[in-house]
């Protein structure tokens, strides 16, 4: 084929490539972003406030439980938040950094959901029904008690229950602790405990 | 007759007339095909380096990073481009190292540097295939690239924050953003010189210049092609 | 606490000693650093760690753990010698002039009628010499030699600083800086709080370490005093609640006990409990003692405890043995005496000594019942966790139940503080799951056991059948319904202290409406007041603080009759005038006692009639002297733990606390100095709560893994680096942890032999979020303190060695 | 009177416009008392639930720190220090929360390269906004006190807010309001400031003669200030930097080469134009055009003698 160069030609091409890329520049002016400053929204703007008490030590710090879900009828409600309650003459509104970190105990991955049984030498917890399990212990128990339990001894009337044992909680409410108390003596057992000592 | 400048091939062609209605011109060879894929590359990554690299530069610039899809690309991006121009623009360099090479009439070139940018061209020296700007510009690039890539790896944190202290990133980042702007600098002279001399841009486009601008800007290397060519004229004996 | 958190601000010194407040109650602690920040108080530490306590204390003073009685009383002597104590405090409001029986002795480390093959005292002789009139001879100038100051007095010669520093490794001129700072609060307007915890229960002689405190306290009259007084910070949430109510083998609520076998009828019973004063005109306040057991028991039984039946006396079980505690319990275990365990909200297998012992003792069981939130240790003991818990389920033939209950946060109630407020609280989610309240899963229980023995008959039904049960719903009797059982109801009109009649099937007021004629009932005396007609008294949160005291008197409410400072009459001279303007509680007016508070005292109980302060105690005063109280003698002494690193200095013959409880299979698990030349002691870490936090994301994230803590010098010695692994043994057990190398442990120079001390926390096992660990009861000894067997968990010996690390953990 | 919870902002990263400054406001400040900390991290605690954030759980090496610096999931870390005081004798354990200093002249802000991606607003919070955070890196360089953490899953800046959510509300930040000692106190820097210096007092009548307040003028004063027994020696807080300031490298790489950046690029295409309408361009004549032929024909007549066959 036949090559023509003229000089014009090559200047013409240059200015225009030029020009293309200044025209390019300007079009983008339009595009600076204009971005506002956008503080995280407050979350517990809606939130339902329950007043409580940290189970962990004897302090007793004064919570607040911050909920989604009004308690209405269809809405189910679920700790969001754990602050300290200012109003408590105690902590003030401090809380320790267990305090702090309630919610994460709250929703412990590890939190028992369902009743679980192992039988004899297996080596695995099975769900079951509470009808099963309180069935079951309670079965376990009034068969112990019944071989077991001392009345007498010797001409002393003792009454008492010594083979099955019960420890009680130290976190639990005193209602709870009232509860175990009645049903365990009642049964005249003695190998009753708490946590106390450790 | 024709003339081929065929991409593929990187040795220069006998030299032709070209019969055309306006007075004869001679076409003399200056850079093949593949120089000049290497040489665009080399400066298409330049530009979009100067791009992205100064929008992160300043504020006034920032929204250069429009071109790259917004900032987070931008910041992405831009040390990706950094190792692909080292790449090409080292090939380049072992291409056109020795040409480079600085001699006696670079001296008196610079020297009567007046009658350069004046245009008296009859004042100066006959050069070889580069004059003095030329290789200025050569080895500036050289240099600040070199720079560029080294503290670009300091401050590319994606990668390489725990190599180096927060001090000597700050080093870096400094030395980095200057040489940048040295950098480009330069490269405006040198697209300028394309504009301001007629006749250089077809040398990085068609890869050929006009016997006449050879003559005129770098007679000796012209005299030394003819009299190459010329005394193993029978090139074409193999070859095409 | 004898006070409450806030009080604590009112100190002038605070002594944290045997604890570590800033790491365990950090919340509380806030009133302490209060007190330095506004009453320019000073903060004492003595502990064998320079714990997170000191880093803000004005005193630091090392001490080798289980020696703390040896320090005390080289205080007490101090502040004899120096003479200063408050003594007009101490003549009026303390035994100190009280006159001791011929025969009491006290020689080489033993008092009189000691038996070595019971490891028991014959007490006859620990009492006050009774004059004709009946009532116990005093020496009001204390210089009879067989009174009690003067008797305290050679008790103490021994502990001189020297000695003291000898014995605890204490240097010196840091135990007399102590000496110092506390005698300062000997004046009336001064007073000192001591702050202390488990690292004072957890030995072989806990309650003696307290008692030596009391001496101290008592010696400088800062006992009922704004700002004094003996502060137990109580370990965990409800525990104060679950002794009130009396959840122990010997115990009826309200701290009445449970009959033993010597005791076979009612007549018999209260006989030992007349409790009739020892000087004239004192109040005795147990001699209502009838009243509370009488409405206890309607409470229990209804109409079923009549006049006749002595109140179903027989319902009740009868002991043969002190107590029927958690170590006796597992001990019986171990020997295959035990069927089976209910275990509600607790992590045995993780909490007592000897963890070999226990595993035993659970795989010996038929079954096991683990009521919790969480998933323990205790409901996996059969469960194979490789180097952590390495059993074999296949040999294991207990059935193990986990039942998952609710926590705080989906239940509502009241749990009773340190400062013994009984505070409610409100659900504020559904439970997750099938989750059930204890008191659900209770109910269920005793439900279906109430209608076998109703079908099947059995042994002994009645007390079962006929327990009062008048729930709504029988399955899951409401909190409230409990509350008001445990504030007590008439059964039948009464008259009230004004004379005004109450009808039946009303709520007392409080416990001073309690009748013995079987007209009124009541589950826990003490809590009575805490659900009256005029509603939740625990639910009030009006926190106004009148005067700034920190009393908060309408705020929950406080056990007993919304007292906030116990012995507060004792903040007022003989006359009815406070001590000290500054410190003022209550005060007599003339005509009554007036106050921020509810006076500890009969109201219109002027003080010309000379009763003394302490009520509840048959003389009225103080005990600087115990009688026949403590089963391990009537003043505390030095005794080295079970095991230790050095010989008994003062008493060369005695190893360990002679009348401390060991079984006999334990004491051959006892290891010594040249075997285990180390003194281990075990403890709390602020970042986590026992066991619990561990399922806790942010507090497994903020003490991930499981370490052990040992000075500079042991590190270099053993070739242990900080960060690497270490292997602790005892004669009992063996863990691996992470070694925490630190300046904040120091070898103690202890008759002139250093003593290495190792640290180890406890707050990891195989369950939860954390790395996986061990527990220190892997190597604790099997040992009880005399008067409530709590194990010695603070002081034994071990062994260590650097380590590698165990199968599948991080380097 | 002004009040301190207004989002108003003050300063803009990388902003070519300026924003309202007509109102007036109050500056807040979280005083850090160390004398009063515990070491109980509840700080951290209350940091991590309040902001979402869960860190993962690590391992022990051998120290009570954890985890062991900041990351972009733990914004503040308690730093024990064992000290050894020679002048007493004693032990000393000093416990330092490290965390944003949110200085009055932020080096973050001056090196943030993306408009708005860090604020500071009129009470003095500086504040990193995620949404414009391009990754760069360029805050870490900036900060006296090495505080931003880059996220290697979004690649974002993040730092302590200073609870700006609960700030903006009324709210003391997380952790002041858990803090059980009061350690950590929040409220105007006036009355800050005042507080520091009862507790100074207090702590020199308890033989810190060094005690004082650390609010570095080097960044123009901090909205985070500590109060330390040893205010001479403030390297003892686990490295708590004595004198710091932006480093003049950020300095002049944000100031002066700025300008001699845009000058140097600006001046070279200017120059450029300049010498085209002064000097014009450089063009071949037809006549070297003549020359170059003739200069290839005599050498083609050259070669041809040399090849003619005799």
């Amino acid at each position: 084929m036949n090559v023509q160069v003229s000089r014009r030609g090559l200047l013409k091409g240059l200015g225009a490539g030029l020009a293309g890329g200044s025209m390019g520049a300007l079009g983008f002016g339009a595009l600076e972003p204009a971005m506002a400053a956008s503080v995280r929204p407050y979350k517990l703007a809606q939130m339902r406030e329950t007043r409580n008490t940290c189970p962990y030590c004897s302090v007793a710090c004064g919570i607040i439980l911050y909920s989604l879900g009004d308690r209405s009828k269809n809405a189910r409600s679920a700790v969001m938040h754990v602050e300290g309650d200012p109003d408590h003459p105690v902590n003030r509104g401090t809380l320790c950094p267990k305090g702090s970190s309630l919610l994460d105990f709250v929703q412990s991955e590890t939190r028992t959901k369902y009743p679980q049984y192992r039988a004899p030498g297996t080596s695995e917890f099975k769900r079951v029904s509470w009808d099963f399990a309180l069935d079951r212990i309670a079965r376990l128990m009034k068969d112990d008690r019944d071989k077991n339990f001392i009345a007498k001894n010797g001409d002393l009337t003792v009454n008492r229950w010594t083979s099955v044992g019960f420890l009680g909680a130290s976190a639990t409410t005193n209602e709870t602790a009232w509860m175990t108390y009645k049903t365990v003596r009642s049964m005249g057992a003695l190998v009753f405990d708490n946590q106390a000592r450790v | 007759m024709t003339i081929h400048t065929d991409v593929r091939d990187d040795r220069s062609h006998v030299l032709h007339e070209v019969k055309v209605e306006t007075p004869e011109i001679l076409l003399v060879p200056r850079y093949t095909g593949v120089q000049r894929v290497n040489h665009w590359i080399t400066a298409i990554l330049f530009t979009l380096l100067g791009l992205s690299g100064l929008a992160m530069f300043t504020p006034f610039l920032f929204f250069l990073s429009g071109l790259f899809g917004g900032g987070q690309a931008t910041r992405a991006i831009h040390p990706w481009f950094g190792v692909f121009l080292m790449a090409s623009f080292a090939i380049l360099f072992l291409r056109f190292w020795r040409l480079n090479l600085p001699n006696r009439d670079d001296v008196e070139w610079s020297m009567k540097i007046k009658d350069v940018v004046t245009n008296r061209e009859d004042r100066l020296p006959e050069l070889g295939k580069y004059n003095a700007g030329q290789k200025g510009v050569f080895w500036g690039q050289t240099v600040l690239i070199g720079i560029m890539f080294v503290t670009g790896l300091v401050i590319w944190d994606q990668y390489f924050y725990q190599y180096t202290t927060i001090d000597t990133k700050r080093w870096a980042v400094l030395a980095h953003s200057l040489a940048a702007v040295i950098a480009i600098a330069i490269i405006f002279v040198h697209i300028y010189a394309g504009i301001w001399v007629r006749g250089t841009g077809r040398a990085m486009v068609r890869g050929t210049v006009t016997g006449g601008w050879a003559y005129r800007h770098h007679r000796k290397w012209l005299r030394q092609l003819v009299g190459t060519k010329t005394r193993h004229g029978s090139t074409d004996k193999h070859g095409s | 606490m004898t006070n409450l958190w806030m009080d604590i601000k009112h100190a002038d010194v605070i002594t944290v000693m045997g604890g570590n407040a800033a790491e365990a109650h950090p919340c509380g602690f806030k009133w302490v650093v209060e007190a330095k920040a506004h009453n320019k108080a000073k903060l004492i530490v003595v502990d064998p760690r320079f714990t997170r306590t000191a880093s803000v204390a004005d005193i630091y003073c090392p001490i080798r753990q289980g020696t703390d009685i040896a320090f005390l009383s080289g205080v007490a002597k101090y502040l004899l010698d120096n003479d200063h104590i408050q003594h007009r405090y101490v003549a009026a409001y303390s035994n100190a002039g009280f006159v001791v029986k011929e025969g009491y002795t006290f020689e080489e480390g033993l008092f009189a009628g000691y038996d070595p093959e019971k490891r028991d005292y014959d007490k006859s002789t620990w009492d006050y010499e009774i004059g004709p009139d009946g009532y116990a001879v005093v020496d009001p100038t204390m210089q009879h030699p067989r009174c009690v100051m003067q008797l305290l007095k050679q008790h103490i010669a021994i502990y001189t600083p020297e000695m003291v520093s000898r014995i605890c490794g204490s240097p010196q001129d840091k135990f007399l800086e102590v000496c110092k700072t506390i005698a300062s609060t000997a004046s009336p307007d001064r007073t000192m709080a001591s702050l202390y915890a488990l690292g004072w229960t957890h030995h072989s002689k806990g309650s003696q370490n307290i008692r030596s405190m009391c001496i101290v306290q008592t010696l400088l009259g800062n006992i009922g005093m704004l700002g004094g007084g003996m502060q137990a910070l109580r370990g965990h949430s409800n525990i104060q609640g679950l002794t009130d109510v009396g959840l122990m083998s010997n115990l009826i609520p309200g701290y009445l006990s449970i009959p033993t076998e010597k005791e076979p009828d009612f007549t018999n019973y209260m006989g030992k409990r007349q409790f009739k004063p020892l000087r004239p005109g004192q109040t005795s306040y147990w001699q209502n003692y009838g009243k509370f057991f009488v409405s206890f028991q309607k409470a229990m039984w209804g109409e079923k405890a009549t006049k006749d039946n002595d109140w179903a006396y027989d319902y009740l079980p009868k002991l043969d043995v002190p107590t029927y505690d958690v170590l006796r319990g597992f001990e019986l275990a171990k020997q295959g005496k035990m069927t089976g365990y209910v275990i509600q909200g607790f992590n045995p297998l993780m909490s007592f000594p000897n963890r070999a012992k226990m595993a035993d003792a659970f795989a010996k069981m038929k079954f096991v019942v683990v009521m919790d939130p969480l998933q323990t240790e205790t409901a996996r003991f059969w469960e194979n966790h490789g180097e952590y818990n390495d059993v074999d389920p296949a040999s294991i033939q207990t059935e193990v139940f986990e039942l998952p209950t609710t926590l705080f946060a989906e239940e509502e109630g009241s749990l009773s503080n340190s400062s013994r407020w009984l505070q409610w609280h409100w659900q504020a989610q559904e439970p997750p799951g099938e989750c059930r309240s204890d008191i659900e899963i209770m109910a269920g229980l005793f439900t279906r056991i109430k209608s076998l023995y109703q079908k099947e008959g059995g042994a002994f039904a009645e007390p079962i059948v006929n327990l009062t049960w008048n729930y709504a719903t029988a399955h899951s009797p409401t909190p409230i319904e409990l509350a008001r059982e445990l504030n007590g109801y008439t059964l039948a009109p009464i008259q009230d202290s004004a004379g005004a009649t109450i009808p039946a099937g009303k709520q007392v007021d409080g416990f001073a409406q309690l009748k013995d004629d079987g007209s009124t009932a009541c589950a826990c005396w003490v809590y009575s007041g805490c659900y009256t007609e005029k509603g939740n008294t625990m639910a009030r949160r009006d926190n106004t603080d009148p005067g700034d005291k920190g009393i908060a008197p309408n705020w929950a409410f406080a056990w007993p009759a919304n007292r906030r400072v116990l012995y507060n009459r004792a903040s007022c001279d003989p006359e009815g005038k406070p001590w000290s303007e500054k410190k003022k509680l209550i005060e007599w007016n003339g005509k009554q006692w007036v106050g921020f508070d509810v006076p500890d005292f009969g109201p219109t109980s002027a003080p010309e009639a000379g009763v003394g302060p302490f009520i509840l105690n048959q003389e009225g005063v103080a005990r600087l002297w115990t009688r026949g109280l403590m089963r391990d003698g009537p003043f505390p002494t030095h005794y080295e733990p079970f095991e230790s690193p050095m010989a008994n200095i003062p008493f060369p013959k005695i190893k360990g606390a002679p009348a401390a409880r060991i079984f006999k299979s334990d004491l051959a698990d006892l290891g010594t100095a040249e075997e285990f030349p180390y003194a281990a002691t075990s403890y709390r870490l602020t970042e986590h709560f026992h066991q619990w936090t561990k399922h806790a994301r942010i507090n497994a994230m903020l003490q991930p893994e499981a370490f052990v803590e040992i000075s500079e010098q042991l590190a270099q010695e053993k070739g242990i680096v900080k960060g690497g692994w270490v292997r602790v043994w005892s004669k009992r057990g063996s863990l691996k942890a992470k070694a925490v190398v630190t300046k904040r442990i120091k070898p103690l120079m202890c008759d002139g032999k250093a003593v290495h001390v190792v640290g180890i926390p406890q707050h990891w096992g195989f369950m939860g979020l954390t790395k996986k660990g061990w527990h220190p009861n892997s190597l604790t000894p099997v040992v009880g303190d005399a008067n409530t067997e709590t194990p010695e968990f603070k002081a034994w010996l071990v062994n260590i060695e650097p380590t590698t690390p165990p199968a599948g953990a991080v380097a | 009177m002004a009040d301190y919870s207004s989002l108003d902002i003050r300063q803009r990263s990388a902003s070519t416009e300026t924003p309202p400054a007509i109102r007036s406001h109050m500056e807040v400040a979280k005083l850090i008392d160390v004398s009063k900390c515990i070491g109980c991290k509840a700080c951290q605690a209350a940091c991590e639930e309040w902001n979402d954030l869960r860190e993962d759980i690590g391992v022990n090496v051998g120290v009570y720190d954890n985890p062991h610096d900041l990351t972009p999931k733990s914004w503040t870390l308690m730093r024990f220090a064992e000290y050894e005081n020679e002048g007493t004798g004693n032990l000393e354990w000093l416990i330092r929360k490290d965390g944003c200093m949110h200085c009055t002249d932020p080096g973050c802000l001056k090196a943030c390269p993306s408009p708005g991606a860090i604020v500071q607003y009129s009470n003095g919070i500086v504040d990193f906004i995620e949404e414009a955070c391009i990754g760069c890196g360029y805050c870490v360089k900036g900060c006296p006190f090495n505080i931003p953490r880059i996220s290697e899953k979004d690649h974002k800046a993040y730092k302590c807010t200073l609870c700006s959510d609960r700030v903006a509300v009324g709210q003391a930040p997380a952790c002041a309001k858990a803090c059980p000692t009061g350690a950590i106190m929040f409220g105007t820097k006036e009355a800050m400031i005042e507080q520091a210096h009862d507790r100074i007092e207090d702590l020199q009548s308890r033989g810190f003669d060094k005690a004082g307040l650390y609010d570095p003028a080097g960044v123009g004063g901090t909205h985070v200030m500590y109060v330390l027994h040893h205010a001479d020696k403030p390297g003892l807080y686990s490295g708590l930097p004595t004198d710091p300031k932006i480093s003049p490298l950020v300095a002049f790489w944000k100031g002066g080469a700025k300008v001699f950046g845009l000058a140097t690029m600006g001046f070279a295409a200017v120059a450029g134009f300049f010498h085209y309408i002064t000097a014009g361009p450089n063009e071949v004549e037809a006549a070297e055009e003549e020359e170059a032929i003739e200069m290839e024909d005599k050498a083609r007549a050259r070669d041809e003698t040399e090849a003619r066959p005799h």
